[in-house]
Order: C-alpha cells, then structure tokens, then sequence
C-alpha cells in the first residue's frame, strides 16, 4: 500500500466520480451515457453532477436498451471517441452479452489491430446490500473467460480512481467492475497521484508468512478482516488484492503463494468454472512443488443469488474464510 | 382510432358504450384497495419494514383494468411495479410483496391465479407470454395473455422480439404499456421519437391503440375489447396508456433531481380514482353507504397487508439449495452439508 | 412515398428526375464488375478455393446504389452479403474476400475507405453505425453512415435498438434494409406481419421508404436522398429494397429443400443489370464500345480476383496472439511460445 | 462403453436427429423450434424430416431472433410444452443471453418451485470445421458457470441419443452442447437403448493406469488418438468423457485420478476461467495427497478463435496433449 500522505477521506463512489470528472476534463474525446446517467447522476451517483459541468453531449442518458448503448459506444470508439457506458447493474450487462462478447472483445483481433476500441463498461456488480434478485450478480466469469477483455475490480477508494483512470486511457475495452457494497466505504486518498499501480498488477494489502488469501473486489475486506481475525489467533495471514483478473499478475500471486506454501482463494462468485477455479488451477500448475495443502476456494454457493434474507449465508464470511485456512493440513 | 382525449384530461371520454355501473363499482372498489396497498406499502418501506416499493400510485387505473378485463384462466405477466394488478388477479398481497420484504423471490405461486412472477430485468417477460399464449393456441384453449411493460421497457430488444414473434404467430397477447413518462428519470422524449408508443405495433402488422391511462371506464373498454379480439382470434394486439408516475421510482430514488414538482401537481387533477368517484356519484350509483363499504374492505386488505408483512421470516438455509434443481446435484448437497455444519457449530454452546 | 412499382417489375420507375446518365452508366460498370465477383467466387468456391460464398447475386443494384450514393468520408457498414458493396466503396477484392479464403478475419483496413468489418451476428453492427454517425455529428463532421441489414436481421432486438437510438439522437444514418424474401430458408411472411418493412421506421418516428431493389435508378434516387436528409440535419431514414435472392444461401447451402426453382425463375425477368442496360441502351449513351470496356474491366477484377485468392497464405502463428491486446499479456507470452517450440521442434531434424 | 451388440452405423447427427424424432413420437408436448429448423430441417439437418412428419405446429421456424426464440421456449414450458430450441451456431446463442442467465436458469429457484422449465436449448459448438469467425467459439463455460443450468455435451452418437432423450424428459432445463465436427463422426448404435447412462455421469472410455485424460465433447476423439500413441510409446493412459459438465460426476473423475496419480484436462475453449479450471481445481481440492505432479490443462489459447487456415494451432491436438503428459514428473 502507498506510504504517501493523503489529503481527503474519500468514498469509493467518489473518487470514481473524480475519475470520470478528471478524465473528461483532461480528455474531450471521453464521453459518458448509459441509464440515468444524467441529470440523476446515476442509481449510485457515480456520474453525478457530469452533465451539469460537460453538457449533455458529454455525459447523456441513452433510451433504456443495454446491447444498444454497448453498440454505440462500440461505434462511437471506431470513431475517435473514448466512450464510458454504465450498466445499471450485473444482470442487466447480460442483453449486452452479443456486443461485448462478439465486437468488444474481438475487434482489435477481427481487424488485425487496425480497429481498436478504447472503451469502458462500466458494471455495478456483486452484493452484500441487500438488494433483490438480478441486482447482485456476480458475473466477472463470464467476462474473464473472454478473450480479448480487461476485467478490472478495485476495492479500494484510491484503486477506484486509479484503476479508472487508467481504463479509460487505455487503447483497449475494459469491463471495470465496481463492488456495491464498497461505494461507500471510505479512506485518505491522494488525487490525483494515488500511488496505486495500474491495470495488470496484483497488491499484497498484508504482510503474512503462514498462508496466502487471494481476493478482489468485495473479497478483499473480507480477506483482511479474517487475516486480522487469525492474527490474534497467532496465525500469520497475507492477503492479496488481484485488482485486475485480465490480465493476471502471476508472478505476485506465485511468488507469495511460494513463500507461504498455503493459499485460499475468496470469491463472493459461484465457484464452478468460476475465476476462483482458474486462480486455483494457476497457482498449483505453478506451485505445486511448493504447497502443503491443495488451494482452498471458499466462493459463493452454486445457486442463483438469494433473497436478502438469506445472502448472509451465501456471501464468503471471515467464519467461512478460517474453516478453509483450517484445513490446509497444518499438522504436516 | 384513439381514446386519449387531448385537451380534456379530467373528465372522462364518452363512450358509446361505456361499461355497465357494477363493473364501473368494482372497479372503484379495486381501485380504492389498490391506492391503499400502494400507500401502506410505501409507509412499510419508510418504517424500513419493506426494502422498497415501486408504487403504482396514480397508475392504479391501468393496474385495475389490466386484470379487471381478464378471465380467471387467462394469464398475466406483471413488472415490478404492478403488484396492484397482481393483487387484482387473486394474488394475495402479502405473498406479492415478499420479494420485496426480502424473502424469496416470488411469493406466490404463478401457477395458482396465473399470474407469472413480477419480472425486473426489462421487457424480458414479453417473450414469455407469447410462449404462454402460444402454447394455449397450439392447445385450442382460450387463454389470453396480457403482457405488462412501461415506457422505458419499449426500448430494449426483447419488446421488439416479442411483439414481432407475437403478430407472426398470431398469438392471443395484449402488450399494455403503461407510459408514465419516466424510466427512473429518463423522461418519454429520451426514449422514443415516435408519435406515440401504440405506434410501434406498425412495424409488426400488430394493431395500436392509445387510451387516457387515468380513465377507468376507457381502459375497461379498450383493454377489455383487446382481450377479446385477441381472444378471437383476432391476433396480438398492443395498447399504450398514457398515465404518470406521481411519485419517485422507489422510495430509494429522488425525484427532485430530474422533474420539477409542479410537472406532478399537474397530475392531481387526474387522479382516476377521483374522476372514477365522480362520474358514478353524478350517475347516482355510488352511495355513502358503498363508499363506505369499499372503505372498509380497504383498511382490511391493508390490515392484512400490515400484519402479514410484520411476520417474522423463518429462514430455512435448507432452501438455498432445494430448488436450484428438481434433484439437488451431489455438488449441492456438499455445499449444504458445509452450512449445517457451520450453523450446528454456530448453535453449540 | 413507396417507389415500390406493384406491377410492372421488369420495367423501370418513372422517375420525375432520374440520376444523370454519367451516372447511371458508372452504374452499370460497378453492375457488370459486381456481378462478375459474384460469380468469379461462386467458381472460386466450387474448386475449393474459397470456403464459403454468400453472393449477392441478383441483389447488385442494392450493392452499387448503396456505395455509390456515398461520399468517400461516410461510413459503410455491410453484412457477410454485401462484399460487392464494400467493394464499390474501394475495398480490394481480394482483401474483402480474405475471411472467406481462411485467412484472417477482416482483410480490409476498415479505416481506409471507411467501410467497417463485414458482420456476421445479425443486425449487431447496426448500433455501431449509429455510434459512427454520433461521433462524427458531435463534432461537425457531415458523415452518413450507411448501415446495411437483411430481411431476417430485422427481426432482432438489435435492430429495434439501433433505430430507436438513431432516432432519438437524431443521428445521420441510412438504415439500409435488402429484403431479398428469405433469411436462409425462412420466407419473409415468418419473419413479419407488418405490410412492410419499411413500415418499421414508423415505431422509432424514422421515414421509411419502399424501393424496387432491381431498380437502379430508383434505388440512386432514393438512397441518394436519404444519404443527403441525413447528412443536412434530417436524422436516420430506413429504406426496403424489394429484391431476391437469386442463389442459394451460400454455396453450403440447398435451397431445393425450400423454395421451388419456379419461383427463382420469376425474378431473372427482373435483373437488375438487364433493366439498366436497356434503359441506358434505349437512351442511346450506353454503346457497343462502352460495354466492351466495361466487360474488359470486370474481366480485369475478376482475373484479379483469382489470383489474389490463388497466393498461398503464408500462415505466421505470431499473428494469433498479436492482435488480442495492444501490448500482449504475460499469459499470451508464454503460450506464443508454446506454439514457438512445438514448431521449433517439428521444423527440427 | 456398452457391450450390446449394435444394430446400426449412425452419425450423431442422425441420432440426435432420431432423439428428436422418438421424443416428438412419445410426447406430443415435445415441440421443436428455431431458425431454419424447418422445412430446411436445420443447417446441420439435425431437424431434418420433423416438419413432415410431426406437422408445422410441432416443429417450425421462428422469426430471426435468439432472445425471442428462448423466451417463447420459456413461455412455453410454463405453459405445458417441452420446447427444444435450436440455436444455430455457439456465438448466436449470446443474444439469448439474458433470457438464459436471468430466466431458464433462476425461473425453478425464484418460484421455489412452484414453476419448472423442461426445455432444452441445443447448440452446435466449438471448432474443427473451418468455420468462420462467430461459428467456432466454445461457449460452454458461460452455461457451466450459471447455476440452475444443466450443460451436457456427447461425444459418441450414443451418447448423443440418450443424452439429448434425457435432456427432453429431464424436468428442469438443460443446455446441450452438440461438438460440430462430431456430427458426422459415426458409430456403430443400437436405438433406443443405447445402455449409455444419463446426465451426470462420466464415463471411462478407456482403461489406463499411468494417467488419467479428462475430456468431454470434441476433446474425447483428441484424448483416445492420445491414449493409443501413447500406448505405442509404452505409457498407459486412461481416457474419461465427462458426458456432463453440470451436474459433475465427482465421483467417477476423482476415483480415476486417485488410481492413477496423474491428470491432464483437455478442453477445446479457452483456458482462462473456463470449464479446465473447474476440473483442474477440484480434482486437485479432492486428490491432493494421490497427486504425483499438479493437474495440467491443454486448452485453447486465451485469444478469439482464430480463422480457419490458423485453427490446427489453436486446437488441442495429440502432440499438445502428449506433451502435457510428459511433463507430469514422470522422473519422481
Ligand atoms: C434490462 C434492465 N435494464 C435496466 C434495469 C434497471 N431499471 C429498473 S426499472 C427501470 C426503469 C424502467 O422504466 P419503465 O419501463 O418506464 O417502467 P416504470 O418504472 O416507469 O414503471 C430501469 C432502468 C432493469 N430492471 N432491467
Ligand atoms: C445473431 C445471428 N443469428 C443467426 C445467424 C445465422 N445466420 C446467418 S445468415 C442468416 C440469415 C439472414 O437472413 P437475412 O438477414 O435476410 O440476410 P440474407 O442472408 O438474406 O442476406 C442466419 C440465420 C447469424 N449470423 N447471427
Ligand atoms: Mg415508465
Ligand atoms: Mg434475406
């Protein structure tokens, strides 16, 4: 983590509404339009206040067609423009799957890089908050899986701003899949200098030497309250924040593995042939020499997401996340 | 042909045949319990009872005639914000608000009154009630489905899939937009340039009809004679009314950042229980006593609504994994047996 | 205004001003070249030369009109169909024909003569017109975007959504619609039952316009007209070109299995190429030597043709992990040299 | 594999095709729908002759559109029918996106039961065809990963038979994966019973003690080419078709690699975050201690599926697979 002194308590929600703010004033060619986008400013007021200061041209509300809005900005991108689209939730990217899945990510490739497209999608995605069903997806898989994707996931407020920023200057998509449930977690942030690294590279957020947790996104708090949870149990506990699952920072997430010799992956996703499989898998082709233990996954469950009711039982808990640390064969 | 009066939006249109008086009281009955749902839901969510509540208020004339015009067999696919017709249909409130207290997603069983699950993701349960129609059709029974979506779900992809899928199979579906000219905060203008939404059933061979969304006797007759002509063979048919979202799109949304409160004044007016009221009190059908009834069976339903709501929830973790599958997998039951064993170790002492 | 002749179909309009005769018998050049690509890769195809065909057969006036009517600035956005248009518009044939050979995906540097990658997904490059014409109108560019699509593309939700943007932002777009009564093997009346697909723009506030797609000098006209509309501030347009396809899907494809040849044989009366050079002929400009250069001409692109088709590709394994990203990922390091060494290894001894 | 004796060489094509056919005869709710399924009988002719023979009514063409298509399917079985959609190639699946995560998988868990939906979605995947862009994507792990799907995928024409009757009869949905160019890969197959078993079950396709090949769909031929060079070279590989990527056969995968000690998952998609991860990482969660060397994966490459002229470097081939297994520390 940065060493840097910090000048504002800043939420989540905010700093990546300085992003967008920052990159607009910076850039001209950056535009940003989904739903309620606009004078609302957003469902979650990331956008807010975009379209008093840049106009309506610059940051504008689309009519409500998902596949239309990732078309366009598809278009707008062949042509000069930096778009930013929001999806208003997880579930409701999924009528824009043909978009992302058969132009996003392949125009580059189709046109032997003659067509590229700096774009962002911007997804609200995960849960945590309560909220009924098809708002809290969590569909970074599907994305992952796809090449031809960055999948970028801050958990941080600083990384929020950061990762962002860095998104959008970037000469290809990026689907920036933000965590809900920490819009509104705060923290000191200096901006626009976060100190934070940017897309690609994976952060250890703690220092620990008996085992590895391996998170991102909404995982990450959880990681480093089981790790604080353990130490006052005398186990030592890194954590690292992925930060971005495509492309993966192997060699952070190895080497710590290789020190530790123990891992477990968190995910708030469905594990089957979810992203928490593919750092498992990874790590242990890579690692295997070095484990005691087979990598924990400790995912959400494989059903669709729950009422609100029930997702305290669904979500990776720091309970959950020890069981797992439990098991990885101490004894030896 | 049109029933939306331009100029004369408080009183009602003259029908040539408008429905009969019972029908008309009915309707008001239903009306006077529906805005009493919408407003004792709202209450709920503002004592954090309810998560949230898309209210139907002011829209409870659509939400009537929307199930008011169906026959018990026939089925109707509500959004998530037509709990009221819902309710209408047989559904019982309590059940229908479940989703919204934070138990299970669908409280009632669709099967039951033929009411499908409240859809959230947009325009996507359209589709749906083709295939229900159609399969009626394909059966040879009488089913006709009514197809609920707003303003805003015209735009997406599935509207228009469905309603060519609908007039190519000549299925028996009344899609009823109800623009409220909002889609959270998108105003109707932001989401179509066309003269008006019953246009669009041009483009599919289907035919539109627009109607004064706040006008009872108008939507009876128009849906009603929807539904029978899709009934009879007459095909899909598609009809916008026109009403307005008097109040925010959720309790959770603040509608003063996107329309001025004076656009919503000029909606009181409107109010289609009031203009309901005084076209049967003037018809000399509507007397204290009935007023009075139907004000009674109101408090009841929200008695009920209130008590039902105040339930506390039995979470059974058992459920999680009981109905992803009709047998769970052996994955399943591995993930279920991993929270017993946390909840029996939870419980020990 | 349907310039759509009911009865008279082997006949021209009458048009109160047709294009100038210059014009026309460009025109009839890009015809008679556009025909002979077609069918220079329909052979290509039979001695297994090219994968795959989808000719546009019977369908080149479509194919001209809609390049000809642009200038070099504006965008085309055509289908797996329309590689003859992306060639008026200045693609090299062989490079427009190099997805169907096998070699890379898009041969063309769509950048060069505006002309997008060919799209295969339905309908889903239509909202990538509308994103171009955007783009260009906030920043005073007077691009059009011709966006091309079939009878059958109609039918998806991309469609509704890209009309019903372009309405909406007013965007400079000629939605550009070839009915050629079949997608694959589905006859038009299984796609709609509206009276028209140009009856389509009416849902989205959009004129449209019906045009004989056999008709070259009504096709000039109209599109011509819906490119200048659009490009002077008068938002998209749709246009219905009524024409057929003449062949079968493609070359994999039989169309024997449904569609009678009776039916094919009614439309070669209506050759597009036939119709105007007896209108040019009859007027007097077209001659026995003009129609030479433009036979030598063709005959120059299609010997062109086959020996671009005939090179052999050279396959460099480097280009499959090149293009994915911008800078290529650790992960595509290490499997490029996968690939490295197993060749390394096959080339060895 | 059965020991009945057959009665007739068949394609998969003609016995998925004989499926349709039995299942329409034995049901008359079974219902075929889709692009082109019609008087065409389908552009892989996998519907061919139903039009004729069951009437339009049974099995006909729809309008253009794959949304529409799986949301009249969904309609449908809520209303007594048993629809099987086809979708036409695996990339024109992606428009039915949304109606597949948010509604055929959640529609049985979101009514707690009270609304089942027995319908199959069949779609044509993967490469080996020299298809054109958009014709070849192996689209499996976006079905696997969705929980409240089922995904199955033959490999034989048996298998194609008894898995696509089952998937019919089965009460809740089923994404079947039919592996192109198996279509016309033929078989010796007694109908109707095939003495196959039914979804999720996995089935050793060929004994082997060394290490165990775990395959399903196009990668099963690749996996038995494998076995039987290996055998020339003296190493004994075991051969499983998983028949079932949901529900997963446990069971049967996790016995054969505790026998052998060493595995290697071929898959045609993608690796990353794909249906190899899944099997990498739980066959390790499961078998850590039998393990002689980490699980290894042979993929495709983490790029958009490349045209055709490039495919045999892309596609998991008898070399890639050999390879693999030589490096599972043979020398320990
Ligand atoms: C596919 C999809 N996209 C976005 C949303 C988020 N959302 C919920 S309601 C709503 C506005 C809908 O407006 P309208 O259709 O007019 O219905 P109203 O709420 O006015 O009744 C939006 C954007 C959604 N539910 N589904
Ligand atoms: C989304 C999608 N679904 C299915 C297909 C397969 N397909 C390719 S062409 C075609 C028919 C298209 O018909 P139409 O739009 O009329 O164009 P035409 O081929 O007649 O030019 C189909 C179904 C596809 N390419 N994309
Ligand atoms: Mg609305
Ligand atoms: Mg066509």
């Amino acid at each position: 983590m940065t060493a840097m002194v910090t000048h504002e308590k800043l939420s989540m929600a905010q700093t990546l509404n300085r992003a967008l703010r920052d990159a607009m004033t910076d850039d001209p060619t950056v535009l940003v339009f989904g739903e309620d986008v606009g004078p609302l400013g957003g469902v979650f007021r990331i956008t807010d206040g975009l379209t008093a200061e840049f106009g309506e041209t610059r940051c504008f509300d689309t009519p409500l067609a998902e596949s239309g809005i990732v078309g366009l900005a598809v278009g707008m991108a062949m042509n000069g423009m930096r778009p930013v689209v929001e999806m208003q939730f997880d579930a409701f990217a999924y009528p824009a799957f043909e978009q992302i899945i058969s132009h996003v990510a392949k125009m580059r490739n189709r046109t032997r890089g003659r067509v590229t497209l700096p774009m962002v999608i911007r997804v609200p995605y995960a849960g945590g908050i309560g909220g009924v069903e098809h708002h809290c997806d969590s569909s970074e898989a599907y994305y992952a899986h796809t090449p031809g994707l960055q999948v970028v996931t801050p958990a941080t407020p600083a990384d929020a701003y950061t990762l962002l920023r860095a998104a959008i200057a970037d000469p290809d998509p990026v689907i920036f899949l933000e965590p809900k449930k920490l819009y509104w977690s705060k923290d000191e942030v200096a901006l626009p200098d976060t100190g934070a690294p940017g897309i690609g590279t994976a952060v250890v957020r703690r220092e620990g030497t008996d085992a590895t947790l391996i998170a991102y996104g909404p995982s990450v708090p959880v990681a480093l309250e089981t790790a604080a949870v353990a130490a006052q149990e005398g186990r030592s506990l890194q954590v690292i924040d992925l930060r971005s699952i495509v492309p993966f920072d192997d060699a952070t997430v190895c080497d710590a593995v290789r020190a530790t010799g123990r891992a477990v992956v968190i995910t708030e996703s469905a594990g089957f042939a979810g992203v928490s499989a593919e750092i498992a898998a990874r790590v242990t082709e890579r690692c295997f020499t070095s484990l005691a233990a087979p990598v924990r996954r400790v995912t959400g469950f494989d059903i669709p997401y729950p009422p609100p009711k029930y997702e305290h039982l669904q979500l990776p808990g720091v309970d959950r996340v020890l069981d797992a640390v439990d098991d990885l064969a101490w004894e030896q | 042909m049109s029933l939306l009066p331009s100029d004369t939006p408080v009183t009602l249109m003259d029908l040539e045949k408008p429905p009969e008086d019972d029908v008309l009281l009915r309707s008001l009955q239903h009306l006077i319990t529906a805005r009493r749902i919408n407003d004792q839901a709202y209450a709920l969510v503002r004592q954090g009872r309810l998560a949230v509540y898309p209210s139907s208020h002011g829209q409870e004339a659509c939400q009537v005639a929307a199930a008011q015009v169906l026959e018990p067999g026939d089925w109707l696919f509500p959004t998530y914000r037509d709990t009221v017709a819902a309710v209408v249909k047989g559904v019982d409130p309590v059940e229908a608000l479940s989703l919204l207290k934070g138990d299970w997603h669908c409280g009632y069983d669709p099967r039951e009154h033929h009411v499908a699950p409240h859809t959230t993701p947009l325009a996507t349960q359209l589709p749906h009630a083709v295939g229900v129609a159609h399969a009626a059709r394909l059966r040879g029974e009488p089913t006709v489905a009514m197809a609920i979506c707003g303003d805003g779900g015209t735009s997406e992809g599935d509207f228009h899939e469905a309603l060519n899928f609908a007039a190519v199979f000549h299925a028996p579906v009344v899609f009823f937009v109800q623009n409220n000219e909002y889609a959270i905060s998108v105003p109707l203008a932001r989401q179509t340039a066309a003269p008006s939404l019953a246009h669009k059933g041009v483009g599919y061979g289907i035919p539109g009809q627009r109607v004064d969304g706040n006008d009872m006797p108008a939507l009876l007759s128009v849906l009603g004679a929807a539904v029978e002509r899709a009934r009879s063979g007459g095909g899909p048919q598609l009809i916008e009314a026109h009403t307005y979202r008097m109040q925010a799109h959720t309790n959770a949304d603040d509608a003063s950042r996107y329309r001025p409160e004076s656009d919503v004044a000029a909606w009181v007016d409107r109010d289609p229980i009031v203009r309901l009221r005084s076209y049967l009190t003037e018809r000399g059908v509507l007397t204290d006593a009935i007023e009075a009834a139907f004000a009674e069976e109101a408090a009841r339903v929200a008695e009920h609504l209130r008590e039902g709501i105040d339930q506390d929830l039995k979470i059974n973790f058992q459920d999680l994994f009981a109905y992803v599958y009709s047998t769970p997998t052996t994955q399943l039951e591995e993930q279920a047996a991993v929270v017993a064993d946390e909840l029996s170790r939870e419980a020990a002492p």
